[in-house]
């Protein structure tokens, strides 16, 4: 493919990638939260396919499947149902309003601009350009951490961090090693379905999954 | 600035003086259509118009020039944009005045002269309204400008002919995330700055839940005709910019009278197809609660704000 | 979303055919409104009935806007007053107020029995007197309440559409 | 002897006669004649202002007139501009000031500062060494408190916004004593040409600019040294408060401008983004401020923090500039500051001095008070109509060029190498952008609330049109701000002689005689363009209703109420509700205090009786940052008053075990 087509489809994946997640900090109700995580996964994917099709690496296609696979299918999957047995709807007023939360968003953007300049200096290329969105990603996925009280805004928090990882090892380095990716996936993978059972655990035995409500377990 | 550029002008003008009515007609049809309804069909803003401009104009007692005056002002302040931003043209004689934030303050400029007039009758819904409006205005300004700032990055200038020419020049642009982002955000911003869902419902009927039909209660024949017709142009002004800064393909640049009568067409064509999507939208949406309006407005922000930092971190 | 999309589609339209016109001439002011008609619904002590019909009068089915007809929230944009039941003391001055307040021209429509004659409320205590006593009333509709079918004939006589 | 110093003489010696005046003229012809000196004075100024700004140089040495260093005096086009504003606002408030004489406001002391504060504002900007350059600031400051307290015998108020004052402005003018006499140390001479030729260390560079940009900083009202403005300009006479407010804080600007570049000649990045830093958070704080307050003059003094944090935005914008070597934007930058800077004088005078008229006429400053006041002084309405126009930085009114000015020198700063510069102009762009905003819901209000619909109480019921003097004054600088409006472009040579005193090597910032267009950057906006437009489209709006619609004559009714009773003052919307959704949006950073007490009727606790809704939105900072150090300040007086109980044989023993110590000490030594 083209330079100029290569460089609008990485922007574009990159811009979709990072709107996703600032719109999961935008919108309230978890299962749009869970649409809108899907999309960012099949937003990486592209990213990562992109990346192996101009690069002429064709395992990074399938790297490219895997994640597909993974983010846009199996975790969205996992979360449905999870939301499905929790009667949660919607993420119910979080520790920081949402325009605040919105405006911070904007400064953690500027902020991880600053930080990656000399990283993106070292080799600058159209893909380590976007770097700076990936460390967007991780921020936001911390903050959500930080400030959401469901424990599936948690799980949810804790996948952005993940993507964005992901998305900086792609964009940084031409093209993880497979065994690599597949490691941090299975992991991943792994830490969510410990939290979900912990959801399901605290949701009998409390009746409502705001983390708040665990600080009586540590008295 | 040549013949053609002022015929341009004047042509368009015309155009956005004439289609205003129009495309508010067009969205009430579109909205009765996917309502079920027969609608009223596109030209009744028009009839409305009419028949207002024969009635007998009122003014309340205890009211003074600010109220009188302010019909006049918004329809002034909604015809300068009308005259000076390309959408026909690019060429308008009037370029001095053709400035994006130039345009954007004028807009302002209208809304404040109608919140004056609110405040001016000393009815509590008058001032309710304009308290409304000025905060939403106060929010609503520095996603706007941001947005200019996103738009205006790539061509180094915010003369809005220069905007539009160099997209004309380089198509690619219009994909890139900055500009996308930057055409949310002013989507978003168009709809709080008109008053249309989910921040202000144009056809409600309960003054409590009023933002902008608060202020103009005390308004009877012509006076009311004169801001029907400002703030439908003003909805026209802003979706035409909306389409131009974003797909300005079909304007007229050159020197050729021929270019005027597509271009003309190309742009009413726009228009029409934005106002019924946005007629389209509002019917799957209801209004915000005033004060959930800031957080969309933040959102539309932080949409602004994005489109700044990757139009410098995105390649 | 999808699903409201789908069931638009479904649906489709459902305004009725269009209803003519009432035969009663049309009062003068009638003749400069040309299509428009904009109408400050006033309750002047109605039991609610005519109202669920002026409801239903502009609601998909029978769709009065089609006609160029729509309520408006102040009488400041209104041409016509569209008045519902006896004229109770409470709601006179206000009635005479409303009156006062629009533009000419300016049409009454007595709408309903009571607002005719007081209907049932006759002598009621309270009730001072039919519309026609208050303000100078242009248009009547008959019946308790009238069908949206009467309220839309007796519009579109005063659009003229 | 070059005109200039002529003009400079005439100052001197206007400022002379009209402080004579004061002292000998009879009470009732007193405020006439100082009125009309203090005039001729700020004409004085005008005239050497625009010489020097024309680049005119005039340069006075008296080295008999203050022992050791004598008085140096020296014009350039910067000082020059800075000159010309103070005295404009000179001749427009000493006009005010002849017709605004009650509550003993023609006391000797308060009539004889007011020109001895004019002639220290206008000669500041000449001083060429900093001995001169610190008499006159403290000739400043003194003359100001003096003007400050005038009302004290009526007002408590008065007397602790005197004592902030005091306090600030002393702290301030400590700070830049330090810097300055730190900076003529290592220079090892004192006057400015001295100052320009040292080369300190970098360290010494920005400990100097540091001390003297805490001083400047605080005369400029900005956050967070802002506390004293709020409350010296409400209780200041207003007249006052429009020399202080349009053309004292200009002086901190311009000693920013004046060390920061001429005398450093330019520093790191960092220092420019503190000034930047510190200009956004005056902006944005103190438009929040005037947003919610309903006292008319405390707005308007919280609205020249605002305007004054946007000029400081602009500098540090074109101190960052300047180091990052895009001189054309640096000198845009810096223009667009002292062009508002020039703006800001011309409609906060007007703001003030209509301010001060309606307080004069209805005895309160509360909005929630006022309204109804465009029938009883359409003049003054008129013209603060003007004035707000301006504040609100709308077209055609000249706030809004200078701003689209600024706006034009941010937006053109990317895509920038430096990563300083990308990531805060967004911000900035952002802040201005928001300060806008709000500056124009704040002016509806001030307009809306403070002038139209009815009276809210019978002093705004019974209020009169103000007298001739007055409504001059108000004329004069209404006069200023439309000409500013509609040809900013005659300034454009001053200014640029200006800036490139303190960004030497740049061009006219912009060039074209009826359009702004920016040189160098392609970008144009004619004010007079668009004012001509608007005023063509209205007239033909006018002519098309004669034409076709409108054949009904106009009828007048009674306000549509619902067809309830009458509508009353009572249901007005008052300056506290329209400010309301403001505050709520808001909430995080202004904390207001809202008490709302319901009393029940005696039978049922059911029925409501009254609701007592009050509201309070304290200035956070003050309350935050200064109340712990003044309950520490008062702890050492405490310690203090325990040493001394004003017995004087404790003095004397103070005294001699002093000596005693010295004598043991000297022994000891030996």
């Amino acid at each position: 493919m083209s330079d100029t087509a290569y460089v609008q489809l990485l922007d574009l994946a990159a811009g979709v990638f990072l709107l996703a997640a600032v719109l999961m900090l935008w919108r309230r109700e978890l299962a749009s939260i869970i649409r809108l995580f899907a999309a960012q996964g099949a937003a990486l994917a592209a990213l990562v396919a992109i990346l192996g099709v101009h690069q002429q690496h064709p395992e990074l296609l399938g790297v490219a499947a895997g994640v597909l696979a993974l983010r846009a299918g199996l975790l969205p999957y996992l979360m449905r149902r999870a939301l499905a047995a929790s009667g949660e709807a919607r993420e119910t007023q979080p520790l920081v309003n949402v325009a605040a939360s919105l405006l911070t968003a904007a400064t953690l953007t500027l902020l991880a601009y600053a930080v990656s300049r000399p990283l993106v200096a070292l080799a600058p290329s159209p893909a380590t350009q976007a770097i700076p969105v990936g460390i967007t990603v991780v921020l936001i996925g911390l903050f959500v951490l930080a400030t959401r009280r469901r424990a599936l805004s948690q799980v949810v928090g804790l996948l952005l961090v993940d993507n964005g990882i992901t998305a900086v090892a792609f964009l940084a380095t031409a093209g993880v090693p497979l065994t690599v990716e597949l490691g941090v996936s299975l992991d991943v993978l792994l830490a969510v379905l410990v939290l979900l059972v912990l959801t399901a655990r605290m949701r009998i035995a409390f009746g409502a999954t705001d983390l708040d409500e665990l600080r009586e377990l540590h008295d | 600035m040549n013949s053609t550029g002022a015929a341009g002008a004047v042509l368009q003008l015309v155009l956005v003086a004439g289609g205003a009515p129009l495309l508010a007609g067009l969205m009430r049809q579109v909205r009765a259509r996917m309502e079920g309804r027969a609608g009223a069909g596109v030209t009744q803003p028009w009839r409305d118009l009419r028949k207002l401009l024969r009635k007998e104009p009122i003014t309340p007692r205890g009211s003074g020039p600010a109220f009188r005056a302010a019909p006049t002002v918004l329809m002034a302040t909604a015809l300068v944009p009308a005259a000076v931003a390309p959408f026909v043209t690019t060429a308008s004689p009037l370029d001095g005045a053709a400035d994006l934030i130039a345009v954007v303050a004028l807009l302002a400029l209208g809304t404040v002269t109608l919140a004056l007039a609110a405040l001016d009758t000393g009815t509590a819904f008058g001032g309710m309204g304009a308290s409304r409006e000025m905060t939403v205005l106060a929010l609503v300004e520095p996603t706007i400008l941001l947005a200019v700032f996103a738009l205006s990055v790539r061509v180094g200038s915010t003369n809005l002919a220069a905007i539009v020419t160099a997209t004309l020049h380089d198509p690619l642009r219009v994909v890139s995330p900055a500009s996308l982002l930057a055409a949310v955000a002013l989507a978003v911003v168009t709809i709080a700055e008109t008053g249309r869902l989910p921040v202000d419902n144009p056809s409600t009927h309960l003054e409590l839940t009023m933002i902008h039909e608060a202020m103009v209660l005390e308004y009877s024949g012509p006076d009311l005709a004169l801001i029907e017709w400002a703030s439908a142009m003003r909805l026209t002004v802003l979706l035409g910019l909306l389409a131009n800064l974003f797909a300005p393909w079909g304007i007229a640049t050159g020197a050729s009278l021929t270019a005027l009568p597509l271009a003309v067409g190309v742009f009413a064509g726009k228009v029409a197809l934005l106002g019924a999507g946005l007629a389209a939208a509002e019917v799957f949406m209801a209004k915000l609660r005033l004060f959930r309006v800031p957080e969309l407005l933040a959102g539309s922000f932080l949409l602004a704000l994005l489109a700044v930092a990757t139009s410098f971190f995105l390649a | 979303m999808r699903r409201l999309l789908g069931k638009i589609r479904r649906t489709g339209r459902v305004a009725e055919p269009p209803i003519p016109a009432s035969e009663q001439p049309a009062p003068a002011a009638a003749a400069e409104f040309g299509g428009s008609v904009q109408i400050r619904h006033v309750d002047a002590g109605s039991c609610n009935g005519c109202e669920v019909e002026i409801a239903s009068a502009f609601s998909p089915v029978y769709d009065a806007e089609r006609y160029g007809a729509r309520l408006v929230a102040s009488p400041r944009h209104a041409d016509v007053l569209l008045v519902t039941g006896p004229v109770t003391r409470n709601m006179a001055d206000p009635l005479r107020r409303t009156y006062e307040a629009t533009p000419e021209p300016k049409v009454v429509v007595a709408l309903g029995d009571c607002a005719r004659n007081c209907g049932v409320f006759a002598g009621g205590h309270g009730v001072i007197g039919p519309v026609s006593d208050v303000v100078p009333v242009d248009v009547e509709i008959a019946g308790c309440p009238p069908p949206p079918e009467a309220i839309v004939a007796a519009l579109r006589n005063l659009t003229g559409r | 002897m070059s005109a200039v110093e002529w003009g400079l003489a005439a100052i001197a010696g206007l400022a002379v006669v009209a402080v004579l005046a004061a002292l000998a003229a009879p009470q009732r012809v007193r405020p006439t004649t100082v009125g009309s000196c203090t005039a001729a004075l700020g004409g004085a100024g005008i005239a050497v202002g625009v010489l020097a700004a024309a680049g005119r140089r005039g340069a006075v040495w008296l080295p008999e007139l203050l022992p050791l260093f004598g008085v140096r005096l020296e014009f350039d086009p910067l000082g020059g501009v800075f000159t010309a504003v103070a005295g404009a606002v000179a001749v427009a408030a000493a006009l005010y000031s002849i017709g605004y004489t009650r509550h003993g406001l023609d006391s000797r002391t308060v009539q004889a500062a007011l020109p001895l504060f004019v002639a220290a504002m206008l000669l500041l900007p000449a001083a060429a060494s900093v001995a001169t350059f610190l008499l006159l600031w403290e000739a400043m400051a003194a003359a100001s408190l003096l003007l400050v307290l005038a009302e004290h015998r009526r007002r408590t108020a008065v007397a602790e916004a005197g004592g902030w004052y005091a306090v600030m402005t002393h702290a301030g003018m400590v700070t830049i004593l330090l810097g300055l006499l730190l900076f003529a140390a290592h220079a090892g001479g004192e006057t400015f040409a001295q100052l320009r030729a040292a080369d300190l260390s970098p360290a010494m560079r920005s400990t100097v600019f540091l001390l003297t940009l805490v001083g400047f900083a605080s005369k400029a009202g900005a956050v967070p040294l802002h506390v004293w403005l709020p409350k010296a300009h409400p209780e200041a006479p207003s007249h006052a408060s429009a020399l202080m407010s349009a053309a004292m804080v200009n002086l901190g600007v311009y000693g920013i401008v004046r060390v920061g570049f001429d005398l450093l000649g330019g520093g790191p990045a960092w220092w420019w983004l503190l000034v930047l830093g510190l200009g956004a958070a005056s902006a944005l704080y103190g438009i929040l401020q005037a947003a919610v307050t309903t006292d008319l003059k405390r707005l308007l003094g919280y609205s020249t923090t605002e305007n004054l944090g946007l000029v400081l935005l602009g500098v540090g914008a074109a101190g960052l500039f300047a180091t990052a070597g895009n001189r054309a934007l640096a000198g845009l930058a810096l223009a667009a500051a002292l062009l508002h800077v020039i703006n800001h004088a011309a409609f906060k005078t007007l703001l003030f001095l209509a301010a001060g008229s309606v307080l004069h006429a209805t005895g309160t400053r509360d909005l929630d008070g006022l309204g109804g006041l465009r029938a009883r002084m359409p003049a003054t309405t008129g013209l603060f109509a003007v004035g707000a126009l301006a504040a609100a930085a709308l077209p055609p009114g000249n706030g809004f060029v200078s701003e689209w000015l600024l706006l034009q020198a941010l937006i053109h700063s990317l895509p920038a190498t430096a990563v300083a510069t990308a990531v805060t102009m967004p911000l900035a762009v952002a802040v201005i952008a928001l300060t806008a905003g709000l500056a124009v819901a704040t002016f509806v209000k001030a307009l809306g609330v403070g002038f139209f619909a009815k009276p809210r109480t019978p002093a705004a019921e019974s209020a009169t049109e103000c007298g001739p003097a007055m409504l001059a004054g108000m004329g004069l600088a209404a006069a200023a701000c439309v000409g500013l409006a509609l040809a900013p472009t005659l300034l454009v040579p001053a200014l640029a002689r200006a800036v490139q005193v303190a960004v030497p090597g740049t061009e006219a910032a912009t060039t074209g005689r009826l359009t702004l267009e920016l040189s160098g950057i392609t970008g144009s906006m004619s004010p007079l363009l668009i004012a001509a437009a608007l005023v063509v489209a209205a007239v033909g709006i006018l002519a098309a209703l004669r034409v076709f619609g409108a054949r009904r004559a106009r009828r007048a009714a009674r306000l549509w109420d619902c067809g309830g009773g009458g509508l009353t003052a009572r249901t007005e919307y008052t300056a506290t509700s329209f400010g309301e959704p403001l505050q709520r949006v808001f909430d995080d950073v202004l904390r207001p205090e809202q008490d709302i007490d319901v009393t029940h009727v005696r039978e049922s606790r059911y029925l409501v009786d009254t609701i007592h809704y009050r509201r309070r939105v304290p200035d956070r900072i003050e309350h935050r940052l200064y109340a712990p150090l003044l309950a520490a300040v008062r702890a050492w007086g405490e310690a203090g008053r325990r040493l001394a109980n004003g017995s004087v044989h404790r003095y004397l023993g103070y005294g001699f075990y002093g000596v005693i110590t010295l004598l043991v000490a000297l022994a000891v030594t030996r």
